[in-house]
């Protein structure tokens, strides 16, 4: 792998990683609603509130507040969570492997349908089948993933229960997990009740988190599919006598990748992004049901350090998603 | 011409939509030979190939005629049965060399997949006979070549490995379709002249797609000149080249550059001549 | 890491269960046998130490709380009080001194035993202000204290009737000294000791409490062996715990869906008058609330039984003072009656009507109380068909707070008010004395007649002052007091579930039938 | 292979012939049109008061279940209040938020992309890096954010559509402007010595139009999406205004009781902005010829 590149994308996240530090800690602090009064208790008065400020910090300059933060986020130290009292960079630590293996697993879901799809679809040329894909990607498109969430409670939480629609796992059995990624630590462990249970619990809101993704993806990938089936290595390889099938996955599928990748690392942050409500629907303990749990208490700590979470993921796949297509694209990797 | 010939196209139509693009075109080409089909863009030699090999673009079809390869009828072959016939059978050599290889994998991996899927070579086998190979076509250091990706090769080192392929199943047919257009000058004559050796020492028949008149007579035992989907010309290249019955080919051999004349006096075919062949294809065109 | 039999045969189940009776509305029995309890509670516990930060002060998760430490001095579920860690409490005659004496025999969840100075230490961390502590005005006002055996003796500094009551209220709990100083307050959120019938066994923020009953507690060994409060914020979620058997208790649930589920074979509810009372809060800052025809005919205007039956399917009590009838001065001789009539005759005397109609805004949580955006909508439908057109605005709890600290809600504003003590002071004190950051309503006539009775050293006048203060109240239009809260408990038919008027869903109130 | 041998469809066409041409556009445009035509008649159309309440006729079923309320199509709400009314009435909510809140992104992103492409340099650099910086930003959890900043209400809602999603226009007019600047038409204005500004606004926003209305068709999608989150979170359109979002919201409290509540706003949602997504995309095939010129 080119490590200038990596060096260099890395340096140049930094300052987008302060400019939205920066955007996100001044519009918190013009927040309506004060995480002081939500502890105000009756009979309380002016100088408790005061004491209490002083206690958070509140009462400095916004800018003296960011150089504070600042200083102390350097050295790691994300500040102290108002409505947890606990360490920011402990509370999400703790939550964000719920929310990547959430966020994998959709990844999954929709990598595997998606590609389903546009094989069926690009196979399936000039037929019914393609207008079916082409129907079932546009209008799966156009349902947002909380749509889908509460869809599939409906369904399959109400009408037909057959799947869990809260919670990550059963608390009632009791595992002693060593790493926040139970789903891959079970399967690490070959403890497939335990990774089966888990899934029961994560697959709803993995494939409401899925679906747009992978009507995305599908499209995207269809129409590359399409156009690399047009492609002269393509016929040439048919003149070679391969079949269809060989045609698409092992001459076409990788060429189409590359343009699919490079436009889909958006629509990947928009499935992390939308981990934010489904979280909260599926009552799904990761960094997202805890970010709106922060939003609703001004925790204004906490809001800062998940927003900077959040950030560094989507930089992170974007930059996942450049190595991929360099992985992929062999121009790139070695011209 | 010989009696039994590999390939036997006779009164071959093809329509796409309305549009006939294919009207009764009959050609063959016997065992051993080289067999060139000339004509200008558009005049459906291309179509010709495509028919041969199973891959009219959607929409296209053979409305009437036959092709027999062997001495089987292609018209009507299920397209299963017709694609078990390409590679070892029949194969390609593309025009364009730049596009015609995926460019994602190695050449190793193009030349190992022929050899292993299509002549069921084990993976040591099938590296040997691919360095042979590549050695036939003159590649120097063929090891490393088969560790190249596409785009690090040359248009005609590219060319030589799509050749390579094209004899590795050692096929009874390869339709070359305009091999040497998109090459420079210089690298043509070289690919000419390895696509007649390797023609010569395989005796492979091939049916040679191409707008220039010089080439086929270097190259082809026989010719036959197309146009708007028709045959004008047809015969022994020295016939058909040496006393041209049609109009049409006497100006087509004139915009030939020869290396036997000044390029001066190259005369492109005249307008009211295509004209004229257009307005006669359109009336048959509405008459079929 | 293996898996022990049992568990394997419960996931087993579990999968099971779920695939083959998807239709059933329990599937199987997996939980309550093996002495596990399962509760879908309404809110995440941000944290464990119950004497700090906005959690302490949060009544919706004393529950937690009380379920893992003990208070100075408990309640009874009707609120009477009952010892706690104190067996015995008190103020000297000319009440400068006040007397605790300490259970003996309670332990730590490490087995040390709870001592006197454990109790001294906490208080005095009580009123520290700088631990943070949101009640340490109240803590701070007793000091010097002296142990003497099991009995402590301390001195007021400044009385507070309502002391003992703070004892059995928000932060009112004891913390294990020698524990909490050794691994400081970040150890002691990691790994919480307490005395309570229930020790943390395990905690995942966002997802659940696992707690184990301390078979030695002092009160009794638990009937429940283990208990998990599974956090299920979202109330359509918790009824779908109750309803597929993946939760044995569950509360906040909506009304429609409790009448439903009770009746389910295999589960059953309760519901029980709750100490949390919705209200408007009527801002004197504006005009208009100034007139006095324009209070009235707002309160007489609200069809509260209606209300409660409609939207709330009749479980609420309405209410016409801030004291609900379980609460010790209510009176229920004070009345504001519906009467549209009289709401529109008042309206005329100002010179308001439907052609001219008295404008202001009403502000409203949404999804914060069951049906509270709902309510709003209704009386706003019952004002605007006397002379009202108000317009409804959206907060959330946490602007609702920061507003009524700097006396700036809207001329009207909803909110819900909880007193589990169930004391006047803590209801209609706080919420109409002008000083307090807690009240809208700032006139001197009020005030006047609230201030005296903070320091009534005779509980019975103060009780009495207090009643006095809600009939003025009344009649003079200053809050508008909905109804009172009815908790919904839905349960599996095998647990006994004994509601707590406080709000509270104690597990240790819970046995197997 | 070589070619194909027959001459491409006619080459050029007009916008309009184009247009016409386009099934998705007839049937997209057909159905945000019939949209457009109900949110404008909506008081003439609701049969009912969308805020008429009766607490007597609460949670009545549609027409075609047992039990319904002879005069209310689709049954009523919690407070007994039409729900065929007030899914009209949110309809005009939905598309003020489209219009305005895809105008408003459109108008800021169109200006910092023109600028960004056009001017280079450091006001290049500046938008880019804001532009990184934007899309950084988690958006659903921005716009609740933002809007708890703001305080519920629609302008709210508009503002953090706008202010979070100009990114998306900013980027594909800068990459166009940066091709649409090379051509001569460019070159020959700049020669008759026109201004900057003019020539942006006159010479190179006329060019990159097209592109801006698939964007602008495609926007309006988003942000009727966003409003329902909005809603539905509980931060969208203060007061008793129906809103699709809030009816979800709504109808998921008696999800079990009465799940039409829920699906019927969430129906409209989805035809809203299938139709939305299907006009884009026709817009932008219709248009690619243009684009491409």
């Amino acid at each position: 792998m080119p490590i200038g590149f990596l060096v260099n994308r890395l340096v140049l996240a930094i300052p987008t990683l302060f400019g939205v530090s920066v955007v996100v800690f001044v519009l918190l602090r013009v927040v309506p609603g004060d995480p002081i009064a939500m502890m105000i208790p009756p009979g309380a008065g002016q100088e408790d509130i005061d004491r209490l400020r002083v206690l958070y910090g509140l009462d400095r300059s916004i800018p003296e507040q960011y150089g504070i933060w600042l200083g102390q986020a350097l050295t790691g130290d994300f500040g102290t969570s108002i409505s947890l009292r606990s360490d920011v960079l402990g509370l999400v630590l703790q939550r964000l492997p719920a929310t990547l293996e959430l966020a994998a697993l959709a990844l999954l879901i929709a990598g595997a349908l998606a590609t389903g799809l546009a094989v069926l679809g690009t196979a399936s040329r000039g037929r019914w089948p393609e207008a079916v894909v082409d129907g079932v990607t546009g209008t799966v498109q156009a349902i947002p993933d909380f749509v889908w969430g509460l869809l599939f409670i409906l369904a399959l939480g109400v009408l037909m229960p057959v799947l869990p629609i809260s919670g990550r796992f059963d608390p009632r059995i009791e595992i002693d997990f060593a790493t926040g990624f139970y789903l891959i630590e079970s399967l690490a462990r070959f403890d497939l009740d335990t990774a089966a249970m888990l899934l029961r619990h994560a697959i709803l809101p993995a494939v409401a988190l899925a679906l747009p993704l992978t009507a995305v993806l599908a499209r995207l990938l269809k129409s590359s599919l399409s156009e690399a089936m047009t492609q002269d290595y393509v016929q040439v390889a048919k003149v070679r006598g391969f079949g269809p099938g060989r045609l698409i996955v092992r001459e076409a599928m990788r060429n189409a990748l590359i343009p699919t990748v490079a436009l889909s690392s958006v629509q990947v942050t928009f499935l992390i992004g939308g981990t934010v409500l489904v979280e909260r629907i599926f009552s799904y303990p990761g960094i997202g049901n805890m970010a709106i749990g922060a939003v609703i208490n001004r925790d204004l700590p906490l809001i800062q350090g998940l927003v900077l979470t959040f950030a560094v993921l989507f930089i992170a796949i974007n930059l996942v998603a450049d190595l991929t297509y360099a992985a992929l694209n062999p121009r790139v990797r070695r011209g | 011409m010989s009696l039994d010939p590999v390939l036997a196209v006779e009164d071959l139509w093809v329509e796409l939509g309305p549009l006939d693009l294919l009207r009764g075109v009959s050609l063959s080409v016997a065992a051993g030979q080289v067999a060139g089909l000339v004509g200008e863009s558009g005049a459906g030699k291309s179509m010709i190939g495509r028919s041969i090999l199973g891959l009219l673009p959607t929409g296209a079809r053979v409305s009437q005629g036959s092709i027999r390869f062997r001495g089987r009828e292609l018209v009507g072959l299920p397209i299963r049965a017709h694609r078990d016939l390409l590679g070892r059978g029949m194969t390609l050599i593309p025009q364009d060399p730049m596009t015609s290889l995926n460019p994602v994998h190695r050449i190793g991996r193009h030349m190992l997949d022929v050899l292993r899927l299509r002549m069921g070579l084990d993976r040591t086998t099938a590296r040997t006979r691919a360095l042979a190979l590549l050695d036939e076509v003159h590649i120097r250091d063929p090891e490393a070549v088969l560790m190249r990706y596409p785009h690090e090769l040359s248009g005609g080192m590219r060319q030589r490995v799509l050749i390579a392929m094209a004899f590795a199943c050692e096929p009874a047919l390869i339709v070359a379709d305009e091999p040497t257009t998109a090459l420079d000058v210089t690298v043509q004559r070289q690919i000419l002249r390895l696509i007649k050796e390797l023609q010569v020492h395989h005796g492979t028949a091939i049916l040679f797609v191409t707008h220039d008149l010089g080439v086929v007579a270097k190259i082809c035992d026989t010719v036959t000149v197309l146009h708007s989907g028709r045959v004008l010309e047809q015969g022994p290249v020295a016939d058909a080249l040496g006393a041209p019955q049609h109009a049409y080919t006497q100006a087509l051999l004139a915009a030939t550059p020869r290396y036997d004349r000044p390029a001066d006096t190259l005369h492109p075919v005249p307008a009211p001549l295509t004209e004229a062949l257009r307005v006669e294809a359109t009336a048959l065109r509405r008459g079929g | 890491m293996m898996l022990s039999t049992s568990r394997r045969r419960l996931l087993r189940a579990g999968a099971l269960g779920g695939l083959a009776l998807p239709f059933a509305g329990l599937a199987s029995t997996v939980s309550a046998q093996g002495s596990t309890l399962t509760i879908a509670y309404n809110v995440d516990l941000p944290a464990f130490d119950p004497t700090v930060g906005a959690s302490a002060v949060n009544p919706t998760i004393q529950s937690l709380y009380k379920s893992v430490f003990d208070q100075y001095i408990d309640q009874n579920p009707d609120l009477s009080f009952k010892p706690g860690l104190l067996t015995g409490w008190g103020w000297n005659e000319d009440r400068t001194e006040i007397f605790l004496e300490v259970r003996e025999g309670a332990l730590w969840h490490t087995g040390e035993p709870v001592t006197p100075d454990d109790v001294v230490w906490s208080l005095e961390r009580a009123g520290d202000p700088d631990t943070g502590n949101p009640i340490q005005f109240v803590w701070s006002k007793v000091g010097n204290y002296r142990i003497d055996g099991n009995r402590i003796t301390a001195d007021v500094l400044a009385f507070e009737p309502t002391l003992f009551k703070w004892m059995a209220f928000l932060t009112g709990y004891v913390l294990p000294r020698r524990y909490f100083e050794e691994v400081g307050p970040d150890g002691f959120e990691a790994a919480p000791v307490g005395s309570g019938p229930y020790r943390v066994d395990a905690f995942e923020r966002n997802a659940f409490l696992r707690l184990k009953a301390v078979p030695d507690y002092w009160g009794g060994a638990p009937a429940y062996e283990t208990v998990i409060f599974k956090f299920v914020t979202d109330a359509v979620s918790r009824v779908a715990e109750i309803e597929s058997g993946a939760s044995d208790v569950t509360l906040e649930i909506p009304y429609d869906a409790f009448d439903r589920l009770k009746d389910r074979p295999g589960l059953a509810g309760v519901t029980t008058p709750v100490s949390d009372i919705a209200m408007i809060f009527l801002n004197d800052n504006d005009e208009i609330m100034q007139d006095r025809n324009v209070r009235l005919a707002a309160h007489h205007a609200i069809n509260k039984q209606a209300i409660v039956d409609r939207l709330l399917r009749g479980y609420g009590v309405p209410i016409d003072t801030l004291q609900a009838p379980e609460y010790a001065a209510f009176d229920p001789t004070i009345r504001v009656p519906y009467d549209p009539d009289r709401a529109a005759a008042l309206l005329a005397e100002s010179g308001y009507g439907r052609d001219n109609p008295a404008r202001f805004t009403i502000q409203t949580t949404r999804g914060f109380k069951p049906r509270d955006f709902e309510m709003i909508q209704a009386i706003v439908g019952m004002w605007r068909a006397v002379g009202i057109e108000a317009e409804i605005e959206v907060y959330e709890i946490a602007q609702h707070f920061e507003l009524r600290a700097r006396d700036a809600l809207a001329p009207a504003a909803f909110y819900n008010w909880g007193n589990s003590i169930g004391d006047p002071s803590t209801s209609t004190g706080f919420a109409m004395f002008g000083p307090s950051p807690h009240s809208t309503w700032d006139t001197d006539d009020l005030d006047a007649m609230i201030g005296p009775l903070w320091g009534e050293p005779d509980e019975a006048a103060r009780i009495a002052g207090y009643r006095a203060v809600d009939r003025y109240i009344a009649e003079q239009g200053y809050v508008i007091p909905l109804l009172q809260y009815v908790q919904p408990i839905v349960h599996r038919d095998d647990v006994v579930v004994t509601p707590h008027t406080a709000n509270f869903l104690l597990p240790q109130l819970m046995r197997p039938a | 292979m070589a070619e194909l041998g027959i001459d491409r469809l006619p080459g050029r066409q007009g916008v309009w012939v184009a247009l016409c041409g386009n099934a998705r556009v007839w049937g997209g445009g057909g159905v945000v049109g019939l949209f457009a035509l109900i949110a404008l008649f909506a008081p003439v159309l609701a049969p009912q008061d969308p805020l008429w309440q009766d607490l007597m006729l609460y949670q009545m079923p549609p027409a075609w279940l047992p039990g319904s309320e002879p005069g209310y199509w689709l049954g009523t709400d919690s407070l007994g209040r039409d729900l065929l009314s007030r899914l009209i009435h949110g309809t005009q909510v939905a598309l003020i938020v489209a219009v305005v809140a895809a105008g408003a992104a459109g108008a800021l992103g169109v200006l910092l992309g023109l600028m960004a492409g056009y001017f280079g340099g450091w006001v290049d650099a500046l938008i880019s890096r804001l532009i990184d910086v934007w899309v950084a930003f988690p958006p659903v959890l921005l716009s609740i954010v933002l809007v708890a900043v703001l305080g519920a209400g629609l302008h709210s809602v508009i503002i953090a559509i706008a202010v979070i999603d100009w990114t998306r226009f900013a980027r594909v007019v800068r990459a166009e402007v940066l091709v649409q600047k090379e051509q001569d038409y460019v070159a020959s204005a700049v020669t008759i010595g026109l201004g900057r500004w003019r020539i942006l606004f006159g010479e190179v926003l006329p060019n990159v139009a097209p592109l801006v209305l698939v964007l602008f068709t495609m926007e309006m999608a988003i942000a009727v999406i966003v409003e329902t989150i909005l809603s539905f979170v509980g931060l969208s359109v203060a007061s008793d205004r129906p809103t699709w979002g809030g009816m979800i919201a709504e109808g998921r409290q008696v999800i079990y009781e009465a799940p039409w509540m829920m699906l019927m706003p969430i129906g409209c949602l989805i035809a809203l902005v299938l139709a939305l997504n299907a006009l884009g995309d026709g817009l932008k095939t219709a248009l690619d010829p243009v684009l491409r010129r």
